[in-house]
């Protein structure tokens, strides 16, 4: 029923959701944390900018980012003229494109769940003898981890579907660049139906499977006068 | 080993401005009404504010000036907060736990702290499946196990009955004196001071007296101690026999007899005996149900509340005595300073 | 293992280029060709930002023109096909001819955005020169020639102008039916391609290009509804 | 009025099972030591929990039982929480007009319940801005003013100095008669229960004794209020004039003096004379500065503990008396029931 | 500098993120409070159902949308059956896409802020008399204000920038569902750089603006020991 070519877009597909996520968790959590504490007069404009990337179409923005790591670009020609090469057209540029366009679903509520925490459970943790780090991975992130679950989930669902700044940056590489969501965009260009359908159906259950086993996870408040 | 903080801090409209020395070691009671900056003391000196000018130190060793301030961690001051917090996604033990691991030199077991406040049975507990007062307890138990140089605590038993509250009081007593750990108490219960503290201090609108052993403090008959109860003596005294039920207390030459449990003594008591419990006569009573007859002479007689009279009387081996009387009674009676009177000591309760 | 020939082709080429694989696979076994649909204009933009392509079909003259001018090509755009539009309906009605499309009941006209798509372009063309202008208002914008063929699928526009070559793919072979739009209506939609600089010298990407441009690879491409320009040698 | 719940609910390993009748007016005393159901009791009454198997009436109407549950804004049932609630996104004279805004029949006006509790200059506060005590007093006084039916309190004065929990109680016990509020009261202190309580429930691990009025509940010599200071006799009586600076209080035909400020006594007074604060005598000592001693027989004697002896007594007028003296004591004076005696009342403490 | 077209485009495209955004926290909100509070057995699987529309790829997405609300699909035609006139191509259609779209960056955040606030104030408000409405408008909304903002500007933002949904819904028709992310796209698709700067500066810099504004609103947490 599936090509092999689709086989091989689910993996790429799979490998860029993980490693989009686990970035995003890595990048983003120091980043919502300092957001969420600092006192520096630069946070609300810190904040405008993490969402910035979002309101450009994404193959808008995946234009300035080919420009930005392809051979002529800054990152790209530094990379080059380093002995590396350019990031354009390669998993690891997909990669990057997908951070940055799903940084704001993480970082905001990951930002909103560290500021629920409130400040006492970390100022006991301080007088218990726990440093900042301490602190923060004995006490921040598991008090936040629902938030940390919500930014993994919509920073995980929204790589699944993106496919404009993928499809720009990446070329659509089979084996390489190609996710599933462009072979289901090319697959309804192509007007073959049957095979969007098919690919739709299977993103969609998969997907569904998976946010399913992680929310049923996840515990409910209780009601007043239950 | 000693504690010197000068701290003058404004949060909002409040401003603090505390300025004591204390010994490093014992506990010394923080005692004034609510709103007076206590508890905003109390994060100062753990180091969970930062208050504009300060000079805290500790046994020369310096936590904040202007310029610099240690932060809560490298403290190492326990703190019990007024309302305990603990950490939600952690059980019990789990709370327990993060203490201990964290403390270089435990001196106390996990199971040992637990049973000291009586939570033995609740480790494996989550913790919004607890009462107010056993997460009190929780909190405590927790501050211990960090073994800190210092232990601050905030009223850490306001939500607990009055037996649990006496145990624990008792036990943290003895901790501060074999662990060597010097505590702070918030306490707003004159008796838990009594019981607990050595020494007092005073605060109102966010300034300080300069502290006093619990016997001058509870000595002063203005003292906001005896809002509740009244001016009270504490006395100090070592065992000397039991009889009939009844343990002999020393002090100095003067014996007291109280009602006692039958184990063996400990080697120093506290008693506290209250104004109004003392009654002067110019002779002992005879065919009354009092045991406690001390000859004393009057010292001084300060006109109190409410038509009484307190008089200060110091007996024969210089103990110092309140007794609170009506005016009426002390003129029928006619008291003066220098008179030798005899004192009836109709209850005396034993703070261990 | 060698990379495999990277071709990148305008939508509007799928069927055509699908056969044109099978028919180059059977003369060289060994040879791995992949193709990659998009649309010319951000092939364009990749191809001038390092993008690993051998050959550039585009949908029309001017962006193989442009890269050729940048210095991106290896050699001069060769035209490879003639563009048809035509006008489609999907349902079982008679397909209307381009000036039926005035009746009130073509409430919706779906074409490629004209911006961007050359056949977009062409198909704004045709209706001005049809005297049709007035139709303006109901024209609903795809992103591209295969996205208006969707609208029109989906029910949702009530005819479209589309690519000729559209009509030769299983998918719409047979579904409701399609009339030319007279050439003369609009400039001629010449399809080129290019060799990029990254394949100059490479046998492959020559081979490939050749085949394309032989009488057999032009056998394919008329069987797909291209118009064939006169054989270049 | 009343109130009747009987109450079958199991969180985790705890089993509440309750089971009382109240009147509907008047101040009740729930009492037991942590963790034994009292907020969860609360809860239960509030609405707050659905417990499994309950039947709760007040005043005819149903508010629970097995198949019902009256959801907790229509009991009209005000609860003052042991971990005082303020809502953080209004300041505190927003938190106070919540509960104004929503109550059909106001029986105080914002201003009067802030300075009732002594918040009048907090009005402006956010409420992460207040100290312990300060938040436990804008909790209560938010309470007060939704005028509920029932209101119930969860050591609502656990965070407060004596002083100003001896007012607030006061004002509470007031309010209870003249806006004829019922309250349940939850309390660790055996004094705030003997200054506010009408009755006193005991509760035990989950269960609870019936209901009884405060004297009888004091004048047991083994219950838990007198785990702190020991038993107590608490009496009502009337004031029968000044003189000395003295206040006669006519207890029936009895009389008792006290220390009096001043000012024109209240028609009611509540006294409280500790079993400790008794002595016995054979006869009226004399010389000695006792003001109040009644003639009364000895009704029976129990064993106490620790080789102390209780003597109930009662006097000519009928009323109750405790006296704690030592076993010693009364051997020597020979005591036994049916004697006549004399109680000398060192101490008596005003309870309003 | 700006075509008339482009004017309307930004007119269009401010409409639809106004109006995604209300109606996102209007139907949001009450499906977040009961995610947040209901027993139901089917709880996850609804929390999966309302982040899927994001792991379709956005065209194919409205694809599927075109078919049901054009004349042909459940939606329009039921319309077209009841006398009015289905939703393709209309501003109403590139607005039930740009809802469902963004549902997940709505609901997800909310729900979190909700669980944040925890039982007691709810209970206290109950026994104050406060209905479960008036709870919830006058406690739990304020309260979670946070995450409403959080939920509104990635709900906004995500619109402003989303074009795939939009373009196959609408058609891109100046002045009635043409936006501006569309017009971008067109730009750079067109090899039109220097159109393409442009609106995408000013598309960067209003966006900037509006997020600053709002987030300089937002409170930071007390950092330990300050
Ligand atoms: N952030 C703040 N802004 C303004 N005033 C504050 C702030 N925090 C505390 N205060 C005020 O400072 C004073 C001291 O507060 P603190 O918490 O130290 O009191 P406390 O002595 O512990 O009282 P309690 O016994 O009631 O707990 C109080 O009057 C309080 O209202
Ligand atoms: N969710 C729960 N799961 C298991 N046990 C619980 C839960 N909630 C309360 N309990 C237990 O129920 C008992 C009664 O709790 P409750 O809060 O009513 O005690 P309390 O009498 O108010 O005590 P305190 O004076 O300490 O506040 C406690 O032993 C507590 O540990
Ligand atoms: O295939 Mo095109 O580039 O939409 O005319
Ligand atoms: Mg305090
Ligand atoms: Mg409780």
């Amino acid at each position: 029923m599936l090509a092999p070519q689709d086989w091989q877009a689910i993996g790429v597909t799979l490998r860029l959701c993980l490693w989009t996520t686990v970035i995003l968790l890595l990048l983003g959590t120091p980043l919502a944390w300092w957001l969420a504490h600092t006192r520096s007069r630069f946070r609300a404009a810190v904040e405008a900018l993490v969402a910035l990337p979002l309101v450009l179409p994404p193959t808008v923005l995946g234009f300035y980012l080919l420009v930005a790591l392809g051979p002529r670009g800054p990152v790209g020609g530094l990379l080059e003229t380093l002995g590396g090469t350019h990031l354009a057209f390669s998993f690891s540029g997909i990669l990057i494109g997908s951070v940055l366009y799903s940084l704001p679903f993480a970082v905001q509520p990951l930002q909103d769940g560290f500021r629920a925490i409130g400040r006492q459970p970390l100022e006991v943790a301080a007088t218990l003898g726990a440093g900042p780090l301490d602190r923060f991975f004995t006490v921040a992130l598991p008090l936040a981890r629902g938030s940390v679950l919500t930014a993994a989930t919509l920073a995980f669902a929204h790589t699944m579907g993106e496919f404009g700044v993928v499809l720009m940056i990446g070329g659509s590489i089979p084996g390489e660049t190609q996710v599933l969501s462009i072979a289901i965009y090319d697959a309804a260009e192509a007007l073959d139906y049957r095979r969007a359908h098919i690919l739709s159906a299977l993103l969609l259950a998969l997907s569904f499977v998976i946010l399913w086993l992680v929310f049923a996870r996840r515990r409910r408040v209780a009601t007043v006068g239950a | 080993m000693s504690l010197s903080a000068r701290i003058g801090h404004r949060v909002g409209a409040f401003t603090l401005a505390v300025d004591f020395d204390l010994p490093g070691s014992g506990v010394t009671a923080l005692f004034g009404p609510s709103g007076c900056g206590k508890t905003l003391t109390l994060r100062c000196l753990a180091g969970l504010e930062r208050p504009r000018r300060a000079r805290i130190e500790w046994n020369g060793e310096l936590w904040q000036d202007d310029a610099f301030h240690l932060p809560p961690h490298r403290r190492r001051v326990g703190l019990v907060p007024q309302e305990p917090t603990l950490f939600a996604h952690l059980d019990v033990r789990g709370n327990l736990a993060y203490a201990l691991s964290r403390c270089a030199s435990p001196a106390l077991g996990l199971d040992e702290a637990a049973r000291l406040v009586g939570i033995a049975d609740l480790l494996d507990r989550r913790t919004d499946a607890l009462s107010g007062g056993q997460r009190q307890r929780v909190a405590i138990a927790r501050a211990l196990l960090s073994h800190p140089r210092l232990l601050l605590l905030d009223e850490p038993l306001s939500a607990l009955d009055d037996p649990a509250r006496r145990g624990i009081a008792l036990d943290l007593r003895r901790l501060a004196r074999d662990l060597g750990l010097p505590m702070i108490l918030v306490s707003h219960s004159a008796t838990e001071v009594e019981r607990l503290a050595d020494r007092v201090v005073l605060m109102r609108d966010g300034r300080n007296d300069a502290p006093r052993s619990l016997a001058e403090a509870v000595a002063d008959p203005d003292s906001p101690l005896h809002a509740g109860a009244g001016p009270a003596s504490v006395l100090d005294g070592v065992p000397a026999g039991i009889e009939d039920g009844l343990l002999a207390v020393a002090l100095g030459a003067d014996r007291l007899w109280l009602p006692w449990h039958g184990a063996a003594p400990p080697a120093s008591l506290r008693l506290r005996i209250m104004a109004r419990d003392v009654a002067l006569g110019l002779a002992p009573a005879r065919d009354l149900s009092v045991l406690n007859i001390l000859p004393v002479t009057i010292e001084s007689m300060h006109d109190g509340a409410d038509a009484t009279v307190l008089v200060a009387c110091r007996s024969g081996s210089g103990a110092r005595l309140f007794a609170s009387i009506t005016r009426r009674a002390a003129t029928m009676l006619g008291l003066a300073p220098g008179m030798r009177v005899h004192a009836h000591l109709k209850a005396v309760a034993l703070l261990d | 293992q060698t990379r495999p020939l990277t071709v990148a082709a305008a939508s509007d080429l799928r069927h055509a280029m699908q056969a044109l694989q099978v028919e180059y696979a059977q003369r060289h076994p060994d040879e791995r060709v992949r193709v990659v649909y998009g649309s010319s204009g951000k092939f364009s933009a990749q191809i001038e930002h390092g993008a690993p392509f051998d050959l550039f079909f585009s949908a029309d003259e001017a962006y193989p023109q442009r890269l050729h001018a940048r210095g991106h090509a290896a050699g001069a755009p060769r035209r490879y096909a003639l563009g048809r539009l035509v006008v489609w309906v999907s349902g079982d009605d008679a397909p209307p001819a381009l000036a039926d499309l005035a009746a009130p009941r073509y409430a919706r006209i779906a074409i490629a955005n004209p911006l961007h798509a050359p056949y977009g372009q062409r198909a704004e063309e045709a209706l001005h020169r049809a005297g049709l202008a007035t139709l303006r208002p109901r024209l609903v914008f795809g992103e591209n020639v295969s996205q208006a063929a969707q609208m029109v699928q989906s029910g949702a526009a009530d005819a479209g102008i589309v690519a000729l070559a559209l009509m030769f793919g299983d998918e719409l072979r047979g579904r409701g039916g399609y009339t030319l739009v007279e050439e003369s209506l609009h400039a001629p939609l010449w399809q080129a391609f290019i060799v990029t600089r990254r394949a100059a010298g490479d046998a492959r990407a020559a081979r490939f290009a050749d085949f394309v441009l032989s009488d057999a690879g032009r056998a394919v491409l008329a069987a797909h509804g291209f118009v064939l320009p006169d054989r270049e040698d």
